[in-house]
């Protein structure tokens, strides 16, 4: 088998990736792509250390689970947030969401 | 006419490796698929159009020669029956239409009118004298008006006659 | 009511407009024409239809012609407005019926006659950017084939 | 025996391997002739007014995002299916809260019109 | 929400614009807020060529008018010009126009129904048993005058020909399997629950708006107005026929479906009435070979598309000084920009498909 | 509720009417005529291609006249013996003709008739738009291939 | 063979998150997002968690993408779908995250995980789903609300704006 | 490390061997379509190319291979290309698990059913692809419309599934067919309300009529393929095919017993099963008009959506009332 590290580095760089897309992407849409590979990094983690060190109840693929549906609903809301934003202001970048005026 | 010509032209000599006789093998295989599902684009001017329609119907059955596939866009048909009239505020789209049809393709003037005018040919101010004048080569004439369906059929058999027999230019 | 009812009803009702008649036709001058046209679609004549607009070169001028009728009369009148050919204008009726807007759109193109008052005064059968009226006898154009026997 | 990823995985390039070695074939074969007109859009032979990447109607939207909730659903249903006959009534108890819950929410959208089309 | 609309064009070449009619429409979503019809891609100066022939060689261009009716547009420019030179066509020759024309009326209609169905997105099947059904009127109509569409078959003073021996059983043959073959349409349509759904209460056309725009035939009857120009302003013969005038209740498409449907069975019933009271005689009258056009005529007949006028105007010669034609499908188009308005495309094109036009005559 | 299970159950049922139709029509007999191989026999009045009585013409010009599209074109000869007029020329431009069948009813003396013929495909204009009607192959080369040929 | 197969998929996902994120269509993003699932998803089938990688294809790939898309779809007009990707925070975000991706790789590497080859458990469907209704079941069914609310606040919003 | 050639050797093999009968089924089945059309409508078909037209399948894929590939202006190129990869291959991989006969299956996967379901799903992406890449509006919207229908689809024909699941307890396709070894599941009435959900929703999840809204030739000329045209476009054609296959199948496995039958070779069983279902949706094909978009939508959601959840919970109560 892989050693675990492996997967582990895998996640990270996905992690590191989706941490950057968070911090440089001004498109709202590109914002929440770069949220959906954070997740998807934890979950592979999750899957990982369930399958190398995991307990026989299948805790981490059950989290991994748990973290699927709040990713569909976390990309529901923010999905129909930006859609509404776009209309209201007619842009999809995040420096134009001043939520406060809205 | 000149559209056979281009379809295989030196190119595929030069890609397909082996002897001329796999050539002249590959070449009528390639002729008789082409002539064997000639898929025809939807598409009616005038009076004409219903004859075709009623190749298409259950009497004459045009797709017993394969070519019962009216497909919508000119993207993935091969033979344009210019079934009518074509007046000059329809030319500009004919000839669109035809551009826009992936090589190889054909085409069949069908009815006097997309060969010549046909009826309309004297003191008509709007109506242009064939599918030729608007700059589509026509592979196959179909006269009558309307032609029988009967007709249109032996059209379509006599471009899979004229496809068949056609060699690829050599290099 | 028949159809000289009607026409009586007319001449009665708009004294001097009505330049000729016969069985089942008139002549108006072109100021009454709208409404005259609403007199007989409104009034007892019932005429709700406009049936066609048309019209005919006659050289020097140009007749426009309309056909009205009446479900209820069960008849078809025929009514005319001679138009001199250097004002080639006329009221358009499509306050009052649908169906003038592309009957008139046509006889403007193909006759060159204006209706007056029409929303959307544009050829109808011939490319937009056509010059000429194709019906007027004096048409000329490039790559007409006349029949050549006679 | 092969693992099961292997399979997948094996299936998937095959697939690939398919559609791309008919595109190759075709590629070798095929005539070209591009020109200006043949790579213009289609649009029933007239010309284009306007362009072709507008905005669209907010329905697809919702209709996806009602999808999305019941997938996930739908998921969290299935491992309840291959077992639920050896639990007891509660488990069956529990899954007709779970579905009842969203059947509120389908309920709730329907209400609301957001099936609506139109 | 200022929405950026999309503009489609639907046309000339379109699967479900009945020919080359050009719809440009502007949607929103998929609703389209303004429709704008554009004909005239078929135009082939029918009226000035007109002013070119003589009557007799007129004859041929009223066929390619509405080409899916050529009887009855061989009849109205008949008609017309026989009303403007006095001539009246032999007892005959009227039976045998009847005849000729509710056939054509029949086979009009079988196309109208199956191209609707069409356009509904029932693929192909009814519109194939139509065609196989139409073909059989098609050759009746082959053997009465040697064309399958294109017929020339009425003459001023009658036809160009008796019926060929035998047609008359034929003719009755096809009037029996019709009437056996027409249950089918009903069940794999007028009754099918999609099919109602998609037609029922969609293009619903008010009587007045009908009247307004001028709209006739089957299309006007299905609103409810019961006028038929053979009942009301009788032709030929059609007094001595007893049929009924098929009126429809709503107006929707659904309706104009309908009304099409049972005039088929109302012109069968005519056809039969019509051969059985064939009378003996001449298919033509003589005629004088040249004519001097004088004056000017209007007549219009019940065309399967609704009122055909034909409008002569002479100046002596004998060619025709101006020659109109009143299309139906000409008024029965411009309603559609008002009708679809605020539809979906899918229900446009259903509206479209019932209102059953030929861009032959709308464009002549 | 009740109406809308009756709904659904008449829909239902009108689904399988449709059906039950095209099932019966799946086992009907085809109608199609099998074109090249199976001809259909054209009726007599069949207005095919324009075809000429040599010897009947009398070159009276009635059938160029009445022709609407002007597909007929005639030059009349004199026998200088007889003084009866004959074609000298008489030339058929397919590609214009209707088929009205005008040419044939006006003329005196039967000469023009409209043949049979209806198979005209071809692949140049030249092979119709000058048929020379006084030739009695004028229409050799636009007849199909035989039977046998077809069936190889 | 594993490790083969195991690092031609890392190397696809690795690369197809980058793209994901750096490509200056967004509609191109968001296919490579879902390469990137797909291949995520792959990794759970190699991770002998077929449901999960299932789930990963059926809810990502094919739910949350069709939105993401739509989405796309609903909010760019031509031309603004290719959007700059350099601004202000370009270097920040860079050098922010490879630090972090520095300190996560010290930490990995030198952590207890490093070489860990023994695989504990197979974890099969019967497994969960026990779990699932007995140990987990509150989390579960606040699951299930989680998702009522979201389906209700996207209708809202969704509505309101109409 | 040891790579077990023999074993991926012969995996090769049967991957061959699938994608043989990938080609060939498609072909066949739109030969099949075409003559089950033309005896609907009286006619013969395609009779000239081959024996009763039995080449003219080889004909039309050969000249497709020669046709043309028109890459429109302003398309988005690389979407474009990808667009048929994402909806043929899923195709492809879907035949991994579908159980021809006891030994006829590549790989059993103990997720089978919902493997086959999510990987069908990922068409979803290609015909949005294709729709956004082709940069054309008919293409647009088809694609868009087509999305939402599948989108809506899946909803009823997963929870149709789900009743399956319940009543065998295991997603193994396999495993399936073996729980109906002591009846086929369709015998009983709450499967049978699933086994019509699911046809109905599969159907729609093809984009058959009455459900081909996509492709509805008259709105929208061909929909999200508008635009495609030689090899590319037949590959949307093969997917389509196999599609019909593969929803066929899966019927056949969940629903009428797979390739259980009174004798061998149980692959004639799968088979016969699996061509009586396609020919029935043809034949459903050629008879019904199309419904509307809004209509398609409302019924997916109100009607269908409602019945399999309320059936869901019924199976669920009587499975649970038998153990
Ligand atoms: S050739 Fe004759 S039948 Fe054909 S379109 Fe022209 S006029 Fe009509
Ligand atoms: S009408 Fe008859 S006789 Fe006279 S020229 Fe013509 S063919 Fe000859
Ligand atoms: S058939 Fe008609 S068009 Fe043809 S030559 Fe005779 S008269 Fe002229």
């Amino acid at each position: 088998m892989i050693p675990l590290g492996h997967i582990v580095i895998l996640s990270m760089f996905v992690f590191c990736v989706g941490v950057y897309g968070v911090l440089t992407q001004r498109h709202a849409i590109r914002f929440l792509i770069s949220v959906e590979l954070i997740l998807n990094a934890a979950n592979i983690n999750l899957i990982a250390f369930n399958k190398y060190l995991g307990t026989a109840d299948g805790l981490g693929q059950i989290f991994a689970l748990f973290i699927i549906a709040v990713a569909a609903a976390a990309s529901v809301v923010g999905l129909i947030l930006v859609i509404a934003v776009y209309r209201l202001k007619k842009s999809v970048f995040i420096d134009d969401f001043n939520l406060l005026k809205w | 006419m000149a559209v056979n010509a281009k379809i295989l032209g030196a190119e595929v000599i030069d890609k397909v490796p082996g002897g001329s006789f796999f050539l002249a093998k590959t070449e009528d295989l390639f002729n008789w698929a082409k002539s064997s599902s000639l898929w025809p684009l939807t598409f009616g001017l005038a009076c004409c159009a219903i004859e075709m329609m009623v190749t298409g119907g259950s009497h004459y059955d045009i797709d017993r020669f394969g070519s019962g596939v009216f497909r919508a866009s000119p993207r993935q048909c091969d033979v344009m029956i210019i079934s009518g009239t074509i007046c000059i505020k329809m030319k500009d789209s004919i000839k669109r239409l035809y551009d826009q049809m992936p090589e190889p393709k054909y085409v069949i003037a069908m009815g006097n009118c997309a060969i010549s005018g046909g009826i309309f040919y004297h003191d008509s101010y709007s109506v242009v004298k064939g599918a030729e004048a608007v700059g589509i080569p026509v592979d196959v004439f179909v006269a009558g008006c309307p032609p029988r369906p009967e007709n249109l059929l032996h059209g379509i058999i006599k471009l899979q006659e004229k496809i068949n027999s056609t060699k690829a230019k050599k290099a | 009511m028949d159809i000289t009812a009607i026409i009586q009803s007319l001449v009665e009702k708009f004294p001097g407009v009505i330049i000729d008649q016969s069985a089942d036709r008139v002549t108006l001058t072109k100021e009454a024409v709208l409404p005259v046209f609403e007199f007989l679609k409104n009034g007892p004549a019932a005429c709700v239809s406009l049936h066609g607009v048309t019209a005919v070169d006659r050289k020097e001028t140009v007749e426009v012609v309309y056909h009205v009728h009446s479900f209820q009369h069960r008849v078809m009148l025929t009514v005319k407005v001679i138009l001199p050919n250097d004002n080639l204008n006329v009221p358009s009726l499509t306050s009052l019926w649908g169906a003038a807007d592309w009957m008139e759109r046509e006889v403007f193109d193909l006759f060159g006659v204006r209706f007056e008052g029409h929303p959307d005064m544009r050829r109808i059968l011939n490319p937009e950017n056509w010059t000429g009226h194709p019906l007027r006898k004096d048409f000329q154009m490039d790559g007409v084939v006349p029949r050549p026997v006679k | 025996m092969l693992p099961d990823y292997f399979n997948i995985i094996f299936f998937f390039v095959l697939g690939i391997l398919f559609v791309g070695a008919a595109f190759v074939t075709s590629w070798l074969i095929r005539p070209r002739a591009p020109s200006l007109a043949k790579n213009a859009p289609y649009e029933c032979g007239e010309v284009i007014k306007g362009n072709s990447r507008v905005q669209f109607n907010i329905r697809y939207y919702l209709v996806t995002l009602i999808f999305v909730i019941f997938d996930v659903e739908i998921l969290f249903t299935v491992p309840w299916a291959v077992v639920f006959r050896q639990m007891s009534v509660t488990a069956y108890v529990e899954m007709v809260f779970f579905i009842g819950v969203l059947a509120i929410g389908l309920v709730y959208a329907w209400k609301k019109g957001a099936l609506e089309w139109l | 929400m200022d929405f950026q609309e999309l503009i489609i064009n639907m046309g000339p070449q379109h699967p479900s614009t009945h020919g080359v009619l050009f719809l440009q429409l502007k949607l929103d979503g998929e609703v389209i807020v303004d429709c704008q019809p554009n004909i005239g891609y078929l135009h082939r100066s029918i009226e000035k060529i007109a002013e070119n022939r003589s009557l007799v060689q007129f004859m041929p261009f009223t066929d390619r008018l509405d080409y899916i009716a050529s009887m009855n547009n061989n009849l109205g420019f008949c008609l017309a010009a026989e009303k403007l030179l006095s001539i009246t066509a032999s007892p005959r020759a009227q039976y045998l126009r009847v005849i000729v024309a509710e056939l054509n009326r029949v086979a009009s209609h079988l196309l109208a129904i199956s191209t609707f169905a069409q356009d509904l997105g029932a693929y192909a099947t009814p519109l194939f048993y139509a065609l196989r059904d139409r073909e059989k009127i098609i050759q009746i109509f082959d053997q009465i005058c040697g064309q399958r569409l294109t017929y020339n078959y009425l003459r001023l003073g009658g036809v160009s020909r008796d019926l060929p021996l035998g047609i008359d059983q034929r003719i009755k043959d096809f009037i029996a399997y019709q009437r056996q073959t027409l249950p089918e349409y009903h069940d794999l349509l007028t009754g099918n629950v999609i099919f109602c759904a998609r037609s029922k209460h969609i293009g619903v056309l008010h009587k007045d708006t009908a009247i307004n725009y001028g709209v006739t035939g089957p299309n006007l009857r299905a609103s409810g107005v019961a006028w038929d120009l053979r009942k009301d302003e009788p032709y030929l013969m059609y007094d001595k026929f007893d049929f009924n005038v098929v009126t429809g209740a709503a107006g929707d498409s659904w309706d104009r479906y309908d009304v099409r449907m049972r005039e088929i069975e109302e012109s069968l019933k005519i056809i039969e009435q019509a051969l059985g009271g064939l009378p003996e005689g001449d298919p033509v009258v003589k005629v004088n070979k040249v004519f001097r056009l004088n004056g000017e005529a209007y007549m219009r007949t019940e065309n399967p598309r609704g009122e055909l006028g034909f409008y002569i105007v002479g100046d002596g010669g004998p060619l025709p000084y101006r020659l109109k034609v009143r299309s139906p499908s000409f008024s029965n188009l411009s309603v559609l920009a008002t009708m679809i308005k605020g539809m979906n495309i899918s229900d446009a094109v259903c509206v479209l498909g019932s209102l059953d036009i030929v861009m032959g005559e709308i464009d002549r | 509720m009740c109406q809308s299970v009756n709904n659904i159950i008449t829909g239902f049922m009108s689904i399988l009417k449709g059906l039950g139709v095209t099932g019966k029509n799946m086992f009907r007999k085809a109608v199609t005529i099998q074109y090249p191989f199976e001809k259909p026999v054209m009726t007599e009045r069949f207005r095919g291609l324009v075809d000429l009585h040599t010897d009947k013409c009398i070159a009276c010009s009635q059938c160029v006249k009445i022709c609407p599209t002007a597909a007929l074109q005639i030059e009349a000869a004199t026998n200088p013996e007889t003084k009866k007029k004959f074609p000298g020329v008489f030339t058929y431009n397919e590609e214009l003709c209707c088929f009205c069948g005008l040419c044939q009813e006006v003329c005196p003396t039967a000469a023009m008739y409209l043949n049979t013929c209806y198979e005209v495909a071809y692949y140049s204009h030249d092979e119709v738009t000058k048929i020379d009607l006084l030739k009695a192959d004028k229409y050799v080369h636009l007849a199909p291939p035989k039977m046998k040929e077809l069936k190889k | 063979m594993n490790a083969l197969v195991f690092y031609t998929l890392a190397l696809f996902i690795a690369a197809s998150a980058l793209l994901s994120v750096t490509v200056r269509d967004i509609f191109h993003g968001a296919v490579w997002l879902a390469m990137t699932l797909l291949g995520i998803a792959f990794l759970y089938f190699y991770l002998d968690a077929g449901f999960l990688g299932v789930i990963q294809i059926l809810v990502y790939v094919g739910g949350i993408m069709a939105l993401f898309v739509f989405a796309i779809m609903l909010t760019s007009k031509i031309g603004d779908h290719k959007i700059p990707q350099i601004n202000a925070q370009f270097w920040p975000g860079l050098i922010i995250a490879s630090v972090l991706l520095a300190i996560l790789l010290k930490i990995i590497v030198n952590g207890p995980w490093m070489n860990v080859r023994a695989s504990a458990v197979i974890i099969d469907l019967q497994t969960i789903g026990k779990s699932l209704v007995t140990t987990y079941v509150l989390p579960f069914e606040f699951i299930s609300l989680l998702l009522l609310a979201a389906l209700v606040g996207a209708v809202v919003i969704g509505k309101v704006k109409q | 490390m040891n790579i077990p050639w023999m074993a991926i050797l012969f995996l090769l093999l049967k991957g061959v061997a699938i994608l043989a009968f990938f080609a060939i089924n498609a072909m066949f089945l739109i030969w099949l379509e075409r003559k089950v059309s033309a005896k609907i409508q009286n006619r013969m078909g395609p009779m000239v190319v081959g024996p009763h037209g039995s080449l003219q399948l080889i004909a039309d894929t050969v000249k497709l291979l020669l046709k043309e590939n028109i890459v429109p202006a302003e398309a988005d190129r690389f979407i474009w290309w990808l667009a048929p990869f994402f909806v043929a291959v899923p195709t492809v991989a879907a035949f991994l698990c579908i159980p021809f006969s006891q030994e006829w299956i590549v790989s059993d996967l103990n997720v089978g059913i919902l493997f086959i379901c999510s990987i069908t799903s990922l068409c979803v992406l290609g015909i949005f692809m294709a729709g956004w890449g082709s940069n054309n509006k008919y293409s647009l919207l088809g694609g868009m419309r087509s999305a939402a229908q599948i989108v809506s689809y899946e909803v009823p024909l997963l929870l149709s599934v789900l009743v399956v699941i319940m009543e065998a307890g295991t997603l193994s396709m396999q495993g399936i067919v073996h729980a109906q070894e002591l009846g086929w599941f369709f015998l009983k009435p709450n499967v049978l309300l699933a086994f019509v959900i699911y046809l109905i929703s599969a159907t729609a999840e093809v984009n058959r009529v009455p459900f081909d809204i996509p492709e509805a030739e008259s709105e929208l000329v061909s929909g999200y393929h508008t635009e495609y045209s030689g090899m590319k476009f037949s590959m949307f054609f093969l997917a389509e095919y196999a599609n019909l296959f593969i929803i066929s199948a899966v019927a056949a496995t969940l629903f009428l017993g797979g390739w259980l039958g009174p004798f061998r070779p149980s692959v004639i069983w799968f088979l016969i099963k699996v061509y009586g279902i396609i020919s029935f949706l043809m034949w459903i094909r050629w008879t019904l008009p199309r419904v509307r978009m809004d209509q398609m939508m409302s019924f997916a959601w109100k009607v269908l959506t409602p019945l399999a959840l309320v059936n869901v919970l019924v199976t669920g109560w009587l499975l649970i009332g038998k153990g």
